[in-house]
């Protein structure tokens, strides 16, 4: 099977859609000529011109309202956002009104717009350019909100996202477009609304969502190896609608869990998440369910602060051990 | 053109069709208001009293193809884009056989077999969708346009903004129709922009601009004709103000301390439906008791209306969580 | 003592404080001529003038980022953004601006800009006008958020939001602004940060803030009389800083605790409190906290659909029962 | 003014202080990307190469209590408002000893004092928060005016829109001066802006419009002064565009595929340096020996500038947590 990076996969998504469907169009900043600040969107202006791979004014309110006109009209928009920090300007499109029109219109109106933006941090971008924003979406009724985690789930979950019928958030990690996996050649789709256990275990339920995946799995690997605890990882790859069921049997079969996030801690994924937990397998757990999310503080610039602001293999250790009585 | 001569060159049906979509609008509006202070209407409730002639000219220089997208005070839009005047007013009772099943409501008015995508109460939010629909049919080839309304406190949001760069950059066939009735709730134009030319405001975005005077439906009708004229053809944007006014409230609970019963009054006497009135009797169109028939019958059909949503049932309680996502997600199984 | 509406206790705040410190302004749309949509700012045009009381364009980030700038210069801004709805627009301004400021300066910067907006559902207002988004604020480390449940916590609140030096979300409520309590003529503040025990009890505890306060309370009365349940009843009144203490103390008293708030289920205040009532009362709790929140759907214009989506008495008394096996 | 002209007019401290901040930027910007590369900083880094002009120019027509804000690519915009170059380097390095105390980084250098209030990574940001300064000054009867940077991509976002109209209609004392590089990241003005004018872009607000040459640095002094007179006398805003060029990628990290080499090569045969360079030797002002004394006094003090940085200390962890709000929260007790 062949090996491609995070942005590689989602780069294929884009084209297979886009050549099997006309009405699959991409626009945002710097997506074609650039071929996406990340390299998302490489090589699909020469393939597919510039009616359907198109640079914008910086204007995020203005293209995310354009997307949800076309998906009004039929059209299949995926409008990229550069990085989900400026997607602050766009709030207004996107709450008040790709997340409610089908609703307010008595179901007639359907959005079936993308929005793909990457969000997270460690890369020293300061304050205003290291956010984990998904949380404000989850919590928005009307949005199906997908975070992948490795290039094989970027690429299943894109073509998804693409094929609902619903608007999506679909967002990405800045830090892990090159993070390279197997990538079936064959077509292949990731479902919305279902988790996955990306590793087996028996002591502990560890969750993460998009880079903190990685680092959970990474925990387990020495949880098990260096002190014999095994650790259930799983990723809810969808954040709206969570798979609640996968999460909860998992816990309930272990008994423990910790959620770690790059969210900061309040009115988060991870706590909501942990609530659901705590409330469904109440009588199950040894202790209350562990979040650890990013320090409750705007991001530094600094290396190291950035460093300590951000959840890591050994803090998922160290709460792992502690929970375990290690 | 000279409405006069407009008067002479129209055909009676089309000339009594805008009468009567006016009064139409009218009675439609005034038993509303009866309706809300009667309890059965909630919520905000924007009326379009004194404004008949925007919609009415604009909308009638549309073929049914074309999209229309406007803001809150929507229900004489959504009538004469073609929802049917009981489906409103079944909606504003929050009704199952509301245009929106109830769920949007006064604000919300949407039909989109006729190409009617709302009603919008984010005062200028949806300027940038109309740049999305004009996308749409670029996109496609088409040869629709774009007819998109909103008052003259939109010009200050930056979504207008935006939207008329999109739009202009890209060659976007929108109508940009700015319903200036010189007031956004309590604040009159010049203190809310920094010109009181909405013209000038629009000026910088290299697109074709117009003025007119919307308390007169005709000229209203020929110059939107000519904007959709020019949109259809060259497929690009324009702007239109249309100068009008608002003989009642900001919305059906407002006092309006802020402006003077004068200026009210100054208003009325430039009624759009006495000046088409008098224009269909000076030039022998229409006899006073053929127009009098006709408001009888806008009067019978609001009554209808009325009486249409009283009867209607209330929405279902699954519909409450019904509408919000399409729940059959995609996957590879329903390929 | 006189009995003020919650409106009028604001209003008193507002021209206490003007009165007091030439550099607190007010701006907004329609707060001056109008006197406030829901009449707060009536009368202060005429008492201090154009300069200090002043109607905006409808612009909301354009006024956001006024205040912001103002605040930056030393003056005290409180500016007024009609709903919570329309603050979608000025996201940017709020979550990258107004709460970093001061961080990414080094802490040069301080931003004490009030924003008060109300929010709340209950009026028919339909999807886009019903909205209580303040789960949204509590998840951006940086700001204050305050949500007064009675005119007397109104006018205290107020009052230290203003004096404060950090940057406060205010967030009212639509459809209280005409409910009355006392209110004491000698100056008083509410702190920042501090619970509000509102009824005491034993059986099981209550937690809701702004509406829902008075849904509380009403159940908790009728579960005394009908039910023979002795509910105690907290409004946080901050939500971020929150008071977990007062709200964990309580819960280990009843060892129950039921959320209710208006805020949609997933990532919100509600179910965020939960999580921190679970994780630090947990061997003290007979069953997991129950969150109650407005239904996860855009809010719907019909009465009677609206009525269903929204938290009641009813509810409450029902969870509370269920919870306590009767 | 013919710039010409001016180099007789002005005096030698005058134009040798314009001559030697161009240079330090420079310096400060070309170590600034070797140290980049040499792993010293992180994050997005916007290098002000070629554009030195715009900032020495404009700055210098400002008194010391004047305001400036700016966007991203603001370590000379930083400089010339009065941070010492090794409080910047030692921002970029992350130090404790930076302006922001490393906690700010490339894009947010900030100095209270001296009254620069930032970089701003979110393009467009700054302009509202310039309005709410100009506010602050009015409101307390004050002669300061704000100066406001922001790029050729910033016009085209709804804040832009807001504010403008906000400082025209309130008239309020900035000046928005645009620097209009030509290039936002690899988009052309012409595929971002409806008008490829941008004083055109700015022509709808009612206020006073100026454009000019963004590489002369005397023509730019001239511009910013006439503006800040206006300003400061009329109490008015007014929009400058300055074009310019960048001569190096949009960040440290771009391979500037979106445009030709011969693009850059041309743009750097109007070195802003060697045209005031030229100027001051031709007129008589500085021998070239004097100016090379000042080439190389900038470098030492970027050299020690790199010192100051290398020796700083990281920033405490419990730097990590505090600046976050003011944790002494206000109560009744501390009034
Ligand atoms: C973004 C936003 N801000 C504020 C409001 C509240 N509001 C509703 S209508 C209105 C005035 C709008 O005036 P205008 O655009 O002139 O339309 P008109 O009501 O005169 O038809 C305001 C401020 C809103 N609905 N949306
Ligand atoms: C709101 C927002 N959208 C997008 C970006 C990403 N971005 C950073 S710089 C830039 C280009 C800005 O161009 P311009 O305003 O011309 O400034 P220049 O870099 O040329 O100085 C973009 C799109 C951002 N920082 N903020
Ligand atoms: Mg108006
Ligand atoms: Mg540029």
């Amino acid at each position: 099977m062949p090996t491609l990076t995070y942005a590689k996969a989602l780069n294929q998504a884009l084209i297979e859609e886009m050549e099997r469907d006309d009405s699959v169009f991409v626009c945002g900043e710097e997506v074609a000529k650039w071929g996406g600040s990340f390299t998302v969107t490489m090589g699909l202006l020469d393939r597919f011109g510039e009616k359907r791979v198109r640079d914008t004014p910086i204007s995020e309110e203005g293209i995310v309202g354009l997307g949800i006109g076309a998906a009004m009209a039929g059209l299949k928009p995926v409008v990229e956002i550069m990085t989900v920090n400026f997607i602050m300007l766009a709030m207004d499109q996107i709450v008040n009104h790709m997340a409610k029109l089908r609703y307010m219109s008595g179901g007639q109106v359907t959005v079936p717009l993308v929005i793909r933006t990457p969000g997270g941090g460690g890369l020293q971008m300061g304050s205003q350019h290291s956010q984990s924003l998904e949380s404000m979406f989850v919590h928005v009724p009307g949005l199906v909100v997908m975070a992948p985690s490795n290039p094989y789930d970027a690429k299943g979950m894109l073509k998804t996202a693409i094929r609902d019928n619903n608007p999506v958030l679909f967002i990405e990690h800045e830090s892990i477009y090159n993070t390279k996996s197997e990538v079936p050649e064959d077509e292949y789709f990731v479902p919305i609304g279902k988790a996955d256990v990306k590793r087996q275990g028996d002591d502990i339920t560890i969750i993460g969502h998009l880079k903190m995946v990685n680092v959970a799995l990474e925990a387990a690997e020495r949880l098990e190896s260096e002190h014999g605890i095994s650790a259930e990882v799983i990723d809810p790859r969808t954040l709206a609608p969570l798979d609640t069921q996968t999460l909860v049997q998992s816990v309930k079969k272990t008994g423990k869990a910790v959620i770690v996030q790059e969210c900061w801690p309040h009115c988060s994924v991870g706590t909501d998440m942990a609530c659901t937990i705590m409330s469904e397998a109440f009588d199950y757990l040894d202790a209350p369910v562990k979040v650890i999310s990013s320090a409750n503080c705007p991001f530094p610039y600094s290396r190291q602060l950035e460093q300590m602001a951000l959840p890591n293999v050994g803090t998922v250790i160290d709460a792992v051990k502690q929970m375990l009585g290690k | 053109m000279q409405t006069g001569e407009m008067v002479k060159e129209m055909s009676v049906e089309e000339l009594t069709k805008l009468y009567r979509q006016m009064v139409l609008i009218r009675r439609f509006e005034e038993k509303t208001n009866e309706m809300y202070h009667a309890g059965h209407i909630g919520g905000y409730c924007h009326l379009y009293i004194g404004e008949e002639a925007v919609a009415v000219g604009a909308l009638n220089a549309l073929q049914p193809s074309d999209y229309v997208i406007g803001a809150y005070r929507d229900h004489g839009h959504a009538i004469v884009k073609g929802c049917e005047p009981k489906h409103v007013m079944a909606e504003l009772f929050g009704k199952a056989t509301g245009v929106s099943k109830g769920k949007g409501g006064s604000m919300h008015m949407f039909n989109r077999e006729k190409r009617f995508l709302g009603g919008d109460g984010i005062v200028a939010g949806e300027l940038p969708i109309a740049v999305g629909l004009a996308y749409s049919i670029e996109y496609r080839g088409g040869d629709e346009v774009v007819l998109c309304f909103f008052g003259d406190g939109a010009v200050n949001e930056g979504g207008f903004h935006e939207a008329l760069n999109l739009a202009s950059l890209w060659n976007l066939p929108v109508i940009f129709l700015c319903e200036n009735n010189l007031w956004g709730m309590g604040t009159p134009v010049s203190k809310a922009s920094c010109s009181i030319e909405l013209t000038e405001r629009a000026s910088c975005y290299c697109m074709r601009l117009g003025k007119v005077d919307g308390m007169d439906v005709l000229a209203v009708l020929d110059t939107t004709r000519r904007a959709v004229k020019y949109c259809r053809n060259t497929r690009k944007p324009t702007f239109i103000e249309a100068v009008t006014q608002r003989f009642v409230g900001h919305s059906v609970s407002d006092p309006q301390i802020y402006r003077s019963k004068d200026e009210v009054a100054k208003a009325r006497q430039r009624d759009p439906i006495d000046t088409l009135k008098n224009q269909l009797i000076g030039e022998g169109v229409k006899r006073p008791d053929e127009l009098e028939a006709i408001d009888e019958d806008a009067q019978r059909e609001v009554d209808d209306a009325v009486e249409f949503a009283m009867q209607s049932p209330f929405p279902d309680a699954d519909e409450l969580c019904s509408d919000v996502m399409d729940t059959e997600y995609f996957s590879a199984e329903t390929k």
